[in-house]
């Protein structure tokens, strides 16, 4: 069993990368929890909730455009997925009526188990409706026509997005929605970013999960991926010395 | 409230409709504005007009209906390139959708007296996502032992001698969605092979630092697409719709600066109270 | 509880299909990428069937609304009634037969067309909105936005040629960077989720809160 | 132009017209047209899945890969979701998919998006262009900046602020590129709908259908409003 040419480089990578998340999540376990830096667009969402229940309109919850949970958008719907079920328990907690669409056939049953299941912890199985997770196709015509008929209050986009994204928000903030926008498709950032309210640029959706849970152990891990980012400029800065002294090392990047 | 300060809180129907005029009145009667050749087009051009004879190229045609109108015209001037010059052409699609225009295609090109089956092949929608283009590049018969119209490969003449990716010359590849990246590992990271893509022109801000290292030219949208046309001298869809793209980013520059005026104004009024 | 209806078990399963597709693309192991593609076209297969319980999704809610004549319960019939018809028609004849061609040319191409262009309408809305000298951030926004979007006119290029330099560096200096930070960023924070999930940690898939 | 061709083209013109119509106002035609939308693409979509499955079905049972049948049963395993007792079953299918995707997610994003990225940023700063020399140091600042900008266990203090303020700009940058470099490609979509409306032949009936769109509209919201 030997490594493949060309991803020798990438393995190695991919296991220092996860012996830094590793690592935190260990120290985290022994009771040292890192300290994180504030997100205000994940802070917003319980705002977002608590006026769509005081204004008695349903809140909408999005978790991309397009990108399956099998394919390799995956990372970005599973980040979406976690805000969806927060969501759906504050839904629950309050009574504020919900209402999640997807594009993507293979995403739908595992919205729709997770909006169930976040509505059993909160002991209201019986509040959640079959109509409250719904398979859009057509989505970028229909989505709007869903979020216009139920008057939300609150937009929450937060997965892959395509195109739709500025239609979504630019609907949402006519209705005048709170609109709470993330996703690490590069090139509808720019949108998410003019319109919404609160924006998770990239990867700070990925951070989303584990920052709602309070749970030391997976804020653990967001100090992991700093470290990764540390590890990035240093490569940078050290190929650019290395450059300058007549050595490249780009050869072993790509072994 | 001033008209300066109206300004800012303009209904949006207001430049709906603004907007159908700035997209209809070219159409109806098109303006002819000039468009300048950028490199990634040229390099692009200059590869395929340099391919030596018998090369082998890939053509991925995963265009579907929704993007057609913006890169309609690029794939319709990369495709007549192509069976303008000596070599033979594979083409497959990624999605399902690109099938119907894979054949609008080869009925809208001229064909230089290319033959099917020995100087281009249709190998129709292979289903598998990235997996299948793994597939391809390992071997073109683990994925489909027949083109779309279900006659073997082996039949056909030109396809003998290629199976994988060591055979192909060039990949050229267009898209709507975001699936390059897919191409980029599983064609370019492991073999080394050129990919040319044409994409949408937002995807080109995103797909613009693998350009020249990972994608040699990128035809990016109708402007892209355009330029293309104007390099094999045959103005098509493309070269239509430039006009539009004037009026309509005039109308949306104006709209901006309206947009400016009032908050200046509003702000203004605001700092007084 | 029966040890295969835990959740555990669903853990065990994504674990396993996640560790085979993972060693057989970095090691070398005989016969290892045909079962990493089995595996996906299984893949591909189960999510063809998930497209089916979506579809049924569609008749569970809008079967009641047509029922009960509810909001726009002729919305609904036309829902059921063009499934229906596109799918016998589609199945019956296959996709490539010319009715179920011309039907697609008619009603999918154009209206999915359409459907895309809606984001020009909305687009213009958004650059009205956004595109406002706020503060610092979003005079850069602008600044950037309204200089690139003259480079793509090209009237405005071909009168002055320099808006095509500015455009060329903008797009080879700061918009390269910015992504590239961001890519680099999405790269880590996919590996940190995948990872967690893997663990039964992330707390979207399968699992309690908190 | 032929009689059936005619009768296409207003069919696909009154569709095209009454699905715009929404972004002016929420009315009956947007209704109607969004369930042909919904229903063809969710239609034509199941019909395609499952020539898919019948294709790969046979193709793998003929070669004699007999073990598809288990990609059949996890398929089917999906409709237990509208079972209320086993529940569980679906959960099983489910988990496939997402260790499926977790894989191919993470597999070559670390090659494409990390090593591969960090070499293009390695950048010469010393050519004999100065030009090239400052555009690259530039360049790699705002890389380093921007990725020092997304850390969110360091502190961003003093120099460190600053660093993450210079990637912050950058950011918006990038996007506000990314803002108007789209709009171009949005434009160019609207531009073949409006093609197709006002080609030569189509433009009159473009012009009737709006206008029988717009009365109707008006017609039928006096009667509602009566009613």
């Amino acid at each position: 069993m030997i490594l493949v040419s060309g991803r020798i480089s990438a393995f190695i990578t991919l296991l220092i990368l996860c012996g830094f998340i590793l690592w935190y999540i260990m120290e985290a376990r022994k009771g040292r929890v890192p300290k994180l830096r504030r997100l205000p667009a994940l802070e917003a969402i319980d705002e977002a909730v608590g006026r769509a229940t005081e204004m008695g309109r349903p809140v909408h919850v999005s978790c991309g455009s397009g990108g399956s949970i099998r394919d390799e958008w995956a990372s970005q719907v599973l980040a979406g997925l976690s805000v969806l079920s927060y969501v759906a328990e504050l839904c629950a907690e309050y009574d504020t009526s919900l209402i999640a669409t997807t594009p993507v056939a293979d995403n739908f049953p595992i919205m729709s188990e997770i909006v169930r299941e976040a509505y059993r912890r909160k002991n209201k199985e019986e509040s959640f409706k079959p109509d409250m997770v719904v398979y859009v196709p057509g989505y970028n015509a229909a989505s709007i026509g869903i979020m216009v008929e139920r008057n939300i209050a609150a937009n929450i986009m937060v997965g892959p997005f395509w195109h739709e994204s500025v239609i979504l928000a630019e609907v949402g903030a006519s209705l005048g929605a709170i609109q709470i926008g993330g996703t690490a498709t590069t090139h509808q950032l720019p949108f998410i970013v003019a319109s919404c309210d609160y924006v998770l640029i990239g990867e700070e959706m990925f951070a989303a999960g584990a920052y709602l849970s309070r749970d030391p152990v997976q804020i653990g891990s967001i100090a992991g991926m700093d470290w990764g980012k540390v590890l990035a400029i240093l490569l940078t800065l050290f190929g650019l010395l290395m450059e300058a002294a007549g050595f490249s090392i780009i050869k072993y990047l790509n072994m | 409230m001033s008209i300066f300060q109206r300004l800012g809180r303009l209904d949006p129907r207001v430049f709906f409709t603004l907007l159908i005029f700035a997209v209809a009145i070219p159409i109806i009667s098109p303006l002819g504005l000039p468009v300048p050749i950028t490199q990634p087009v040229l390099d692009a051009y200059n590869y395929i007009e340099n391919l030596p004879e018998g090369s082998v190229v890939l053509y991925s045609m995963s265009v579907a209906g929704g993007g057609w109108d913006d890169v309609g015209g690029g794939v319709i001037a990369t495709m007549q390139h192509l069976f303008s010059r000596p070599v033979k052409i594979i083409i497959f699609s990624y999605f399902a959708d690109s099938v119907p225009w894979v054949e609008y295609t080869l009925n809208n090109i001229d064909k230089h007296g290319k033959k099917y089956g020995e100087d281009y092949v249709w190998l129709g929608y292979l289903a598998g996502g990235e997996a299948m283009l793994a597939g391809l590049a390992s071997s073109i018969r683990s994925i489909t032992t027949t083109d779309a119209y279900g006659t073997p490969l082996d039949n056909l003449p030109m396809m003998k001698d290629i199976d994988n990716i060591h055979d192909i010359d060039l990949i050229v590849h267009a898209e709507i969605s975001t699936i390059f990246e897919a191409y980029l590992r599983q064609f370019q990271a492991p073999y080394g092979k050129p990919i040319i893509l044409i994409c949408p022109s937002m995807m080109v801000t995103m797909y613009f630092p693998y350009y020249p290292n990972q994608a040699i030219g990128i035809i990016g949208g109708v402007r892209g697409s355009a330029e293309y046309e104007l390099l094999i001298h045959r103005p098509g869809m493309a070269s239509v719709s430039t006009d539009t793209l004037s009026t309509t980013h005039i109308l949306i520059i104006v709209m901006i600066i309206m947009g400016n005026i009032g908050y200046y104004f509003e702000r203004k009024i605001r700092r007084g109270e | 509880m029966a040890w295969y209806k835990s959740r555990e078990f669903c853990q065990i399963v994504t674990l396993i299909v996640a560790i085979i597709i993972l060693i057989t693309y970095f090691f070398d192991i005989p016969g290892g990428g045909e079962v990493a593609s089995h595996l996906q076209a299984f893949g591909t297969i189960v999510s063809a069937f998930a497209l089916m319980v979506g579809v049924l999704n569609l008749f569970q809610i809008h079967l009641p609304n047509l029922m009960r004549k509810g909001r726009y319960w002729y919305t609904s019939f036309i829902v059921c009634a063009s499934i229906i018809l596109w799918a016998s028609i589609a199945i019956c004849l296959g996709s490539e037969h010319p009715i179920s061609r011309t039907l697609y040319m008619t009603v999918n191409y154009p209206l999915s067309g359409t459907a895309y262009s809606f984001t020009a309408f909305y687009i213009t809305s958004a650059a009205y909105r956004a595109f406002r000298a706020r503060n610092i951030d979003s005079f850069i926004l602008l600044t950037i936005g309204t200089l690139v979007i003259l480079y793509n006119t090209p009237i405005a290029n071909a009168v002055f040629p320099t808006f095509g330099d500015i455009g060329d560096w903008i797009f080879a200096v700061p918009n390269k960077a910015g992504f590239r930070g961001v890519v680099i960023g999405i790269a880590l924070g996919s590996v940190a989720v995948g990872l967690r999930t893997l663990l039964g940690m992330e707390r979207g898939y399968l699992r309690g809160g908190g | 132009m032929p009689t059936e061709e005619l009768i296409l083209n207003l069919i696909t013109i009154y569709l095209i017209l009454g699905l715009y119509s929404f972004v002016f106002k929420d009315n009956i035609h947007y209704r109607l047209v969004l369930g042909v939308y919904v229903g063809s693409i969710a239609g034509w979509s199941l019909a395609l899945q499952y020539e898919y499955i019948v294709r790969t079905m046979s193709s793998a049972l003929s070669k004699g890969q007999v073990y598809y049948i288990l990609a059949l049963i996890l398929g089917l395993m999906l409709f237990f979701k509208f079972s209320k007792r086993h529940l569980w079953v679906y959960r099983i299918p489910i988990a496939y998919l997402v260790g499926l995707g977790v894989a191919l997610s993470i597999r070559a994003i670390v090659s494409t998006q990390f090593l591969q990225q960090i070499q293009a940023t390695i950048l010469p700063i010393w050519t004999p262009d100065p030009w090239t020399n400052i555009n690259n140091l530039i360049f790699i600042i705002m890389v380093i900046s921007s990725l020092w900008f997304f850390t969110f266990h360091f502190e961003h203090k003093g120099v460190s602020e600053k660093i993450a303020r210079i990637g912050r700009y950058t950011l918006i940058a990038a996007f506000g590129a990314g803002f108007g470099n789209t709009v171009m490609f949005r434009m160019s979509l609207i531009t073949g709908r409006f093609r197709f409306l006002l080609s030569p032949n189509n433009r009159i009936y473009t012009v009737i259908i709006a206008l029988i769109l717009i009365v109707s509209v008006a017609v039928y919201e006096q009667y509602i409003k009566k009613k």
